[in-house]
């Protein structure tokens, strides 16, 4: 079933590439391979299970402990199953484009490696599927973006491939030390094959940690997601930000937290503190910023940080178990609620840009009268960014924050101000855009169109049920299932 | 002793045909070098075969890949200097610039 | 069935910003729900619920007396407001008013009935974001929305203590109920009281973050009433006394709000004295009220801070809405172009008990109410108590001067009232006056019981001192009122001269400090002071010696100018200032990372070319030299 | 007796290896090299391989021979008469030749190579012999294919006229258009004669 | 003489002999039937390649290794010459000397399998003497177009320094270690500087033939300046040969501690400055001649691993296969666009061409090592061994470098799928472009196939 998720989008991806449909066929025809995938996922998910489930393993070099290994746990299920929905959005998102075909062509085969990445089970498999999600980013970023597109792709390409590789070595090495060569996930999860000490888990670590937080982005090595984010076509960037992000922070918990635990309760802190200036950093630069998609990038930094500073907790070994498992959990969730949130965030900007061709904030105002729905659209995602109760943001920034407080108090007191400064810049950009005078230019400016609405409309309303009831995917996600059992000794 | 004077006198034959291959201009006297580096290796392999082999036979086969060598490289040489002056009027080193960096 | 008291509202109100409809169909449907609202309140009491997010966070309500009688005085004041907004605001956006209004109460009883701080918390943030909505109702004009995210910013940042308190109860018990508050000691309870107090204090428009409550004047009237009286404002107040057996533990936190509390209660009165603008005049009011129950559950009295509260939510709420009709027939918040007793004598009348009842004259509730926290602060010391007078004493003078000023002697206007207007004013001073039962032990005694609220016995001195400023702040105030139309004449045997010189003039001058200060708060001084200098003095000319129209309308506009750069301006300019230097020089040294690098590889792959130089020597030299290398590695490397 | 000839002659090899770029012609530097070769056969001679020194005296004999014709025939400066002195990177190959020298010298001096010289009554012609058409068979066949292969490719490259006539005409890559001129760079003013100097000492 | 031993070797020599004969014969308009026949004496030697498989053993007197990486050669070498024979007949259809260019591939493909299968350092001499001597005039093969000439002059002229220094090399280990042979040198070779010294002068010209540093001055020139198919050959085919010829003189002297690091040095060198070099290339064939360089130095990296690791010699010849495929594809490209080669022209070739683009970018992408493309699994097979061998900085290193290498496999990429064109794009069309498509499938299916390749592949050497 998780093969056929993976597959339904490739193959969509193989006959666009191949076959001459219309513009809106294709369109139809990636949206619907999404969905199927979806729909693949959601029967895994109805099946229900503990730990990994729906596996399956199909031999690809024996001689390397290579095999196309899918299974799915409760955190990869849900981040699967959230990128399924955004790719769902993404593509059914109207745009008018050039070679429209292969537009569609190239997400849905970011749809399959994307789903892939989550549901695979396999080192070398999640490997490739980590690259050719670059590639597919670079060519939607380099042929249907906008302004400098040529040079921001090429710079999110090269900045994430050197990322990627430095895990690659890490998971060689990985490997290396199992017992026997296998690039099996569960094999590693179970037997962590680095003990802490010596040099060599630490460099792997790092490596791991580097090559993640590239694609994460945690500061310092962010600068490559703005250029990309605002040159990308809306949809591109709702991807990059809703499924492509989490990718790293999904190998991070996955890999380093998983595989290496007591490394990682090693470096914890200092990733903690990574974190923590990321979360600080992303929100004050996110606040300078007067380019609409710069701003929200930077609140991807912001979030993103939020994240790294949970799975940092929860691999810390200190503290309570408690505060362990809030923190992962909160973790897991801050990466759906993102996803969901920037992702239609991201959305909208595309719509803007399809409507004004421009980003610059001060040359908007007064939207709110011409375009309501997008106005509603707009301030709902941004107080769910800004981490309001009652939507996704929030349910993920406090057990985010209380976990990290059971362990390293002060980094979550001065993490703490980046809900408050978030809370300014993204206000600011309502007001800014939205309210105020109508300038003479943005007379024309036409509100969401039907398809528009209820695909946001979809996605917020997903925000909005985890935020009153999260109960249902916190279940799903089973954290507790994932602190490897180094945190028993905590 | 005998078979240090050879070594010796093939090493000179092999520092000079260096000094000519990474001195000369011409293509020529540059294959001049060449040889003369090639001179030394013909001598040393003789003074090992004589002295030090205990005449082994795969040293006096070995002195004769050594000619194979030189004539092999001296014709194939000739033949593109032939090639190269014919269609470019160059006989030295520096006037084949075009393909660099 | 106790959690339908947070969302029925929520979802009423949003089915009523969707169906939309006339004044009188919002009216009525806005009605309704209020008063659907109150009676789930009423019969919610004593009720628990238990919403499971996961085995680690488990909301909690739970409805005790104390709780219950916030949580019905809440769609009690929305109701009439809601017959007050409809009849009075702008019919553009009116459903959307109506509607967030209702939401903004749905989040006002969840903070009441919240039984754990993590859903307190999410009542919380929600009132927060009711409120920048509301305020920000007129988002055509360009005051509303910088004043909508300075009050969500501002109260926000008081949040984040309230995310201390969960943080450091969660940490400590792994639990955030009451209970398990209940249960803290040591550094967790220090964090988790001084966190909410921070939280409180923010809602409450205490000192330091009073400037906000200004700038929410930019929002409709309505809006300002709601937020003032029964919402938002008492949020802070209220959970300070819901959480007081919890938190008193701790040391130092009653010392805390008391501290808090009644410097806010004085600054605030100097502050709503010197205002000639009619909302923030009441503005200011509230601070000072706010502080006054913030200090009695700093003295150990909560049940009586939830008493005055109650009287203060009627009163204030009947005051805005007063300031709302004179506005709508003057057609100015500014008070010395009322005088509309004649124009509107039944207003006049009601206001006048509203007034009256702020200024603690009794018999009305207000009396009462103020003179049970006089006696609890007393409890807490002479000096507090003192203090507590003073503070009575200016809020007589500002009541009645809002009073006289507002609803004085005046020319005749062609005032024609609306009903709903009158019947939100008639409900709520009503009210005011019905609450002056309390004055009867018969009524207070059961009530208090009920609530459980002891009530504090008092000295006779101190009953006397209270009265006796309460008399002479009416007769200010009554000064005050007319010194802004008229110059001071030397009457009562020079006693105006007196009060004019010993009083007025010093106060006169505090005041405008204070005010500055409050407004501005820690000022801008740091990065335009002169020009603030200057703009003060030119305020001060503008609004005191012309006394004209421009004069008061720059006034208050520079006002709202100045309450942008308070202490939040100063945050917000320091951030974009370090935001603007993140994003020059941060991220370009952090961009450094990956440019740098391709920049210095980018030259030297120009340079290595070179050595590519298309000539056959250079290449046996390239050879020769790693030849050379490649012996000297293996004979001597090895 | 043989060490003094065998010094001497080495000497000898070496000195006239050194005339090779002192002196002003080429067709004279080729006579040089020759007498270095011959220098060297005799070493052979002496040295008890009789085969190869004779052998190298004749075809290097040959060799330069044909490389002094070739001078002559072909290329500038035809008698090789007048002064020439044509050197790039001068100092840089004096100090590579003098460094070759002195570090396989050292190494020389350093390694004790065994001592293990021929042994006077063999029969080395019949055992190169041997060696050839025995267990070196594939190194023997594999030279001559690559001599046959060096005449082939010598003869494409340098012989003017083929069978359908002039042999380098239309030898060039298609154009980068059906008829159009080439892709690619092509050398500055046509890749005429001389050398702008480019050797640095 | 165990003369069926060396059945594909001398397919090839006859089939070559054969197409001498027959260029002389033929009218000039059908010299095309000599790429026939060429491919079908090539097809012929892989098949017997094929066939003695199994076979494990030193022949004739231990000059010649009948093992895995021989067959292995056996197999790649002539396979992708084929490619190369499909890439010429339109390329050298004006050519006076059409049909005599097969026997001078097949010539140096011959020279490259005994470079491959040499256990002897005379035979290896030799071997490497008809790789290069062939190898110059088929960069020089167009005789009438001054770059090809030039190219195929710096070819030889290194490759001269580089064989004179190989022939003296030689004889020091000879008279040092008294043999030749390697089943004799095999961990016996000694220890003193005039041996190391010649080992040495080994090792660089083996690096000359491999195209890495320092012998690899002549790779640029020859893939900028010699006629297409002829570069496609020339950076692929003695590559492989010298690969191996270059493992199993690793695999001679395990007693040198500094070895592995040497190789290690170059390799680290190599990679660099190829990618360097490469970084701003205006001239697609020589910014793919760079890149080559830089594959060459990934390809030491194995080298550097030998005897380490038993996953060293499977991880070279991997990576090898695929870098061979991978760089055929491109040079396809160039081909079948006619030699295009300014970076510039290739603006918007994905609308033009879209066949040609789509090829470009996965050989690209697969040299970037960009999974699941083929080149990723050789790379991948050369960091685990690398890592696996404890030369965890060369692994770094070659991180590094990799990321570098994207940024000019994605200059050339980029324009051309995100542009548009400013003309006509031409193309040769015929075999090349079925070459094209044939090595864009096996490059494609090797991915798939990976598994058994990677099993087939031999673990360790004769002797």
């Amino acid at each position: 079933m998780l093969t056929l998720a993976v597959l339904i989008p490739l193959l969509a991806a193989l006959v666009l590439a191949f076959a001459p449909l219309s513009e809106a066929a294709s369109r139809w025809t990636a949206t619907g391979a999404a969905a199927l995938s979806l729909i693949a996922l959601m029967v895994v998910w109805a099946a229900g299970g503990e730990g990994f489930r729906a596996v399956a393993e199909v031999p690809w070099i024996p001689a390397l402990g290579i095999a196309w290994r899918v299974g799915v746990d409760g955190m990869s299920l849900s981040l699967a199953l959230v990128s399924a929905l955004v790719f769902v959005a993404a593509t059914a998102w109207p745009m008018k484009l050039h070679d429209a075909r292969a537009y569609y062509a190239w997400m849905a085969f970011l749809a399959g490696v994307s789903i892939g990445l989550f549901v695979t089970l396999d080192l070398i498999v999640f490997y490739v599927f980590f690259d050719l999600s670059l590639v597919g980013m670079y060519f939607l970023i380099g042929r249907w973006g906008h302004g400098d597109a040529q040079h921001a792709a090429l710079k999110f390409f090269i900045y994430t491939l050197a990322g990627s590789l430095l895990i690659l070595i890490g998971i060689i090495v990985l490997a290396l030390n199992m017992p026997t060569l296998t690039f099996d996930m569960r094999a590693m999860i179970d037997t962590p094959p680095l003990a802490a000490a010596g040099v060599v888990p630490g460099l792997v670590f790092l490596a791991f940690v580097i090559g993640f937080g590239i694609k994460t982005p945690v500061f310092p090595v962010h600068t490559w997601l703005p250029p990309a984010h605002v040159n990308a076509p809306g949809p591109a960037s709702a991807i990059l930000a809703g499924v492509l992000l989490k990718m790293g922070t999904y190998g991070l918990i996955r890999i380093p937290l998983q595989m290496m635990p007591e490394t990682f309760a090693r470096w914890a802190l200092p990733l903690a503190i990574i974190g923590v200036v990321s979360i600080v950093w992303g929100s004050i630069v996110a606040f300078a910023q007067e380019n609409l998609k710069r701003r929200i990038a930077y609140t991807s930094v912001n979030h993103m940080g939020y994240t790294v500073l949970g799975i940092a907790v929860a691999g810390s070994a200190l503290g309570s178990e408690t505060a362990r498992q809030l923190a992962l959990t909160g973790a897991v969730v801050e990466m759906i609620a993102h996803a969901l949130i920037t992702g239609a965030l991201f959305l909208i900007a595309g719509s803007v840009w399809q409507r004004a061709e421009d980003y610059h904030l001060p040359n908007f105002g007064g939207l709110a009268g011409t375009a309501p729905r997008l106005t509603g659209a707009a301030t709902l995602a941004a107080f769910a960014s800004l981490g309001l109760p009652g939507l996704a943001g929030f349910v993920a920034e406090l057990q985010i924050f209380v976990g990290a407080f059971g362990v390293y108090p002060w980094l979550a007191v001065i993490g703490l101000l980046g809900i408050l400064i978030t809370a300014a810049l993204f206000l600011r950009m309502l007001r800014q855009m939205f309210f105020g005078d109508l300038p003479a230019e943005r007379k024309g400016f036409t509100d969401l169109n039907r398809t528009e609405t209820v695909l946001l409309t979809a996605l917020l309303a997903l925000v909005v049920l985890i935020g009153i009831w999260p109960t249902w995917l916190l279940l799903l996600i089973d954290a507790p299932s994932l602190i490897p059992a180094i945190g028993a000794g905590g | 002793m005998t078979l240090t004077i050879v070594l010796l006198g093939a090493t000179a034959l092999v520092g000079i045909g260096l000094y000519g291959a990474l001195s000369q201009q011409s293509f020529v006297m540059l294959m001049m070098g060449l040889e003369l580096m090639l001179n030394g290796a013909l001598l040393a392999i003789i003074g090992f075969w004589s002295l030090s082999l205990g005449g082994m036979p795969e040293g006096q086969l070995m002195a004769i890949i050594v000619m194979a060598v030189m004539a092999v490289e001296l014709a194939i040489g000739f033949a593109l200097i032939v090639a190269v002056y014919r269609k470019r009027q160059a006989d030295v080193t520096e006037s084949i610039d075009t393909l660099r960096q | 069935m106790i959690w339908a008291l947070a969302y029925f509202p929520v979802l009423a109100g949003l089915a009523i910003w969707a169906i939309g409809g006339s004044r009188a169909t919002l009216g009525a449907m806005g009605a309704v729900a209020a008063a659907a609202t109150l009676a789930l309140a009423l019969v919610a009491g004593g009720g628990t619920g238990r919403f499971v997010w996961s085995e680690l966070i488990v909301l909690q309500a739970a409805l005790p007396p104390l709780a219950q009688s916030v949580a019905i005085l809440v769609p009690a004041i929305l109701l009439p407001i809601t017959l007050f907004a409809t009849s009075q605001e702008d019919t553009r956006g009116l459903p959307r008013l109506v509607g967030l209004m209702l939401v903004f109460t749905g989040g006002m009883e969840l903070v009441v009935i919240a039984g754990d701080l993590v859903t307190l918390l999410i009542g919380w943030e929600i009132v927060g974001a009711c409120s920048w909505a509301l305020i920000g109702h007129k988002w055509r004009e360009q005051a509303p929305g910088p004043s909508a995210n300075f009050a969500f910013v501002l109260t926000r940042a008081g949040d984040l203590g309230l995310f201390l308190a969960v943080m450091a109860t969660m940490g400590a018990t792994g639990s955030a109920s009451y209970a398990a508050l209940g249960t803290l000691d040591g550094v967790p309870l220090a964090l988790a009281a001084f966190g909410l107090l921070v939280a409180a204090v923010s809602k409450a428009g205490q000192v330091p973050f009073a400037p906000w409550l200004f700038r929410a004047m930019d929002g409709p009237t309505s809006v300002s009433a709601l937020l003032h009286s029964a919402t938002m404002v008492a949020a802070g107040a209220y959970i300070l006394a819901r959480l007081h057996p919890q938190l008193s533990a701790a040391p130092g936190f009653g010392a805390a709000a008391i501290a808090v509390g009644l410097g806010t209660a004085v600054l605030g009165g100097i502050v709503a004295l010197r205002q000639t603008h009619a909302k923030k005049l009441l503005a200011g009011s509230t601070s000072a009220q706010m502080g006054l129950m913030i200090a009695t559950v700093g003295a150990g009295y909560p049940g009586v801070a939830v008493l005055h509260l109650i009287v203060h939510a009627a009163t204030k709420a009947a005051l805005f809405c007063a300031a709302g009709v004179a506005h709508r027939v003057s057609g100015s918040f500014d008070l010395r172009r009322m005088g509309l007793a004649a124009s509107l004598p039944a207003a006049t009348v009601l206001t006048a008990i509203a007034a009256l009842s702020l200024a603690a004259v009794p018999p009305l509730s207000g009396g009462w109410s103020k003179e049970e926290m006089v006696k609890a602060l007393e409890h807490a010391g002479p000096l507090l108590g003192a203090l507590t007078i003073v503070s009575g004493g200016l809020s007589a003078a500002y009541a009645t001067r809002f009073a006289v000023a507002a609803f004085g002697p005046g020319e005749t206007r062609d005032a024609r009232t609306r009903p709903g207007e009158m019947a939100a004013l008639a409900l709520l001073s009503g009210g005011a006056l019905a609450l002056s039962a309390l004055w009867l032990p018969a009524v207070n005694e059961p009530v208090a019981a009920w609530i459980g609220a002891e009530l504090p016995s008092g000295s006779r001195i101190g009953l006397i001192a209270s009265l006796v400023a309460v008399a002479f702040g009416v007769l200010a105030g009554v000064h005050a009122a007319r010194a802004d139309s008229t110059d001071p004449t030397p009457e009562w045997l020079g006693l105006s001269a007196l009060y004019e010189y010993a009083v007025i003039r010093p106060f006169h001058a505090l005041s405008q400090t204070a005010a500055d200060f409050d407004d501005t708060t820690i000022d801008q001084s740091v990065i335009r002071p002169f020009q603030a200098l200057s703009q003060t003095a030119a305020d001060f000319d503008d609004a005191t010696i012309d006394g004209l129209a421009p004069g008061a309308a720059t006034g208050a506009m520079t006002g709202s100018a100045r309450a942008a750069r308070g202490a939040i301006g100063i945050a917000v300019q320091g951030s974009a200032a370090l935001a603007a230097l993140g994003a020059g020089l941060g991220e370009r040294l952090s961009d450094l990372i990956p440019d740098g690098t391709g920049r210095v590889t980018g030259m030297a792959g120009a340079d290595l070319r070179r050595l590519q130089t298309g000539l056959a020597h250079h290449y046996y030299t390239i050879l020769m030299v790693g030849f050379a290398l490649a012996v000297g590695l293996l004979i001597f490397g090895g | 007796m043989t060490d003094l000839l065998v010094a001497l002659l080495a000497v000898c090899a070496v000195w006239t290896g050194w005339r090779v770029f002192r002196v002003d012609s080429m067709v004279r530097a080729t006579f040089s090299l020759m007498l270095s070769f011959v220098a060297v056969g005799a070493i052979g001679v002496l040295l008890s391989a009789p085969y190869i020194g004779v052998a190298t005296v004749f075809m290097m004999a040959v060799e330069m021979m044909v490389m002094a014709i070739f001078m002559v025939m072909f290329m500038m400066n035809p008698a090789g008469l007048n002064p020439m002195s044509m050197v790039h990177q001068h100092r840089v190959s004096i100090g590579a030749g003098v460094l070759a020298f002195f570090g396989l010298a050292a190494a020389i001096l350093v390694s004790r190579p065994p001592s293990n010289p021929v042994a006077p009554d063999a029969d080395v012609v019949t055992e190169l012999g041997l060696e050839l058409l025995g267990p070196s068979m594939l190194i023997f066949e594999t030279a001559g294919v690559t001599l046959l292969a060096t005449m082939v490719g010598a003869v494409i490259l340098s012989s003017r006229q083929g069978r359908f006539g002039s042999a380098d005409e239309g030898s060039r890559p298609p154009g980068l258009t059906e008829g159009g001129d080439p892709a690619g760079q092509r050398p500055d003013g046509g890749g005429g004669g001389h050398h702008h100097h480019g050797g640095h000492g | 003489m165990p003369i069926g031993d060396l059945a594909p070797e001398l397919a090839v020599l006859l089939t070559a002999v054969a197409i001498l004969l027959l260029a002389m014969v033929l009218p000039r308009r059908s010299h095309h039937w000599c790429a026939i026949l060429a491919a079908g004496g090539l097809g012929l030697a892989m098949i017997m390649g094929w066939s003695q498989s199994d076979a494990q053993r030193l022949t004739f007197s231990g000059t010649q290794a009948l093992d895995g990486a021989t067959t292995w050669a056996r197999i790649v070498i002539p396979g992708i010459t084929i490619l190369c024979v499909g890439l010429a007949p339109r390329w050298f259809a004006t050519d006076r000397r059409h049909g005599e260019y097969y026997a001078m591939l097949l010539f140096s493909t011959l020279g490259a399998l005994a470079m491959a299968g040499a256990a002897d350092l005379m035979q290896l001499v030799l071997a490497v003497l008809l790789s290069s001597v062939t190898g110059y005039v088929l960069a020089a093969y167009h005789r009438d177009w001054a770059i090809s000439l030039e190219a195929g002059m710096k070819y030889f002229l290194v490759g001269a320094l580089a064989n004179a220094i190989l022939v003296i090399g030689v004889i020091l280990v000879m008279g040092m270690a008294g043999s030749s042979d390697y089943g004799e040198l095999a961990g016996s070779i000694p220890n003193d500087p005039l041996a190391l010294t010649g080992l040495a002068l080994i090792l660089i010209a083996l690096f000359f033939k491999l195209g890495a540093v320092p012998g690899h001055t002549w790779v640029p020139d020859v893939a900028e300046g010699a006629p297409v198919p002829a570069a496609a050959f020339l950076t692929v085919i003695p590559k492989l040969a010298a690969a191996v010829a270059l493992y199993r003189l690793v695999a001679l002297a395990p007693g040198v501690e500094a070895l592995p690091l040497l190789i290690a040095l170059a390799s680290a060198a190599t990679m660099t400055l190829g990618n360097l070099c490469a970084l701003w290339q205006d001239d697609v064939r020589r910014l793919v001649g760079w890149s080559s360089v830089s594959q060459s130095g990934y390809a030491l990296m194995a080298v550097a691993a030998a005897g380490a690791v038993p996953e060293a010699l499977p991880a070279l010849l991997g990576f090898m296969t695929v870098y061979g495929i991978a760089n055929l594809v491109a040079f396809s490209v160039v081909a079948d666009l006619r030699g295009r080669t300014a970076i510039s022209g290739y603006n918007g070739l994905l609308p033009a061409q879209p066949v040609a683009a789509a090829a470009l970018a996965l050989a690209f992408l697969s040299f970037a090592g960009i999974p699941p493309l083929a080149g990723f699994l050789g790379k991948f097979a050369l960091f685990s061994a690398t890592l696996d061998a404890g030369l965890a900085w060369l692994a770094i290193v070659a991180v590094a470098n990799t990321v570098l290498s994207l940024f000019y496999y994605l200059r050339v990429i980029g324009p051309a799928f995100f542009s548009q064109p400013h003309d006509g794009i031409g193309t040769l069309g015929g075999s090349a472009r079925a070459v094209l498509w044939l090595s864009v499938a096996i490059l494609i299916a090797m991915t798939f196939l990976w598994s058994p390749i990677w099993s087939a592949l031999p673990a360790d050497l004769l002797p």
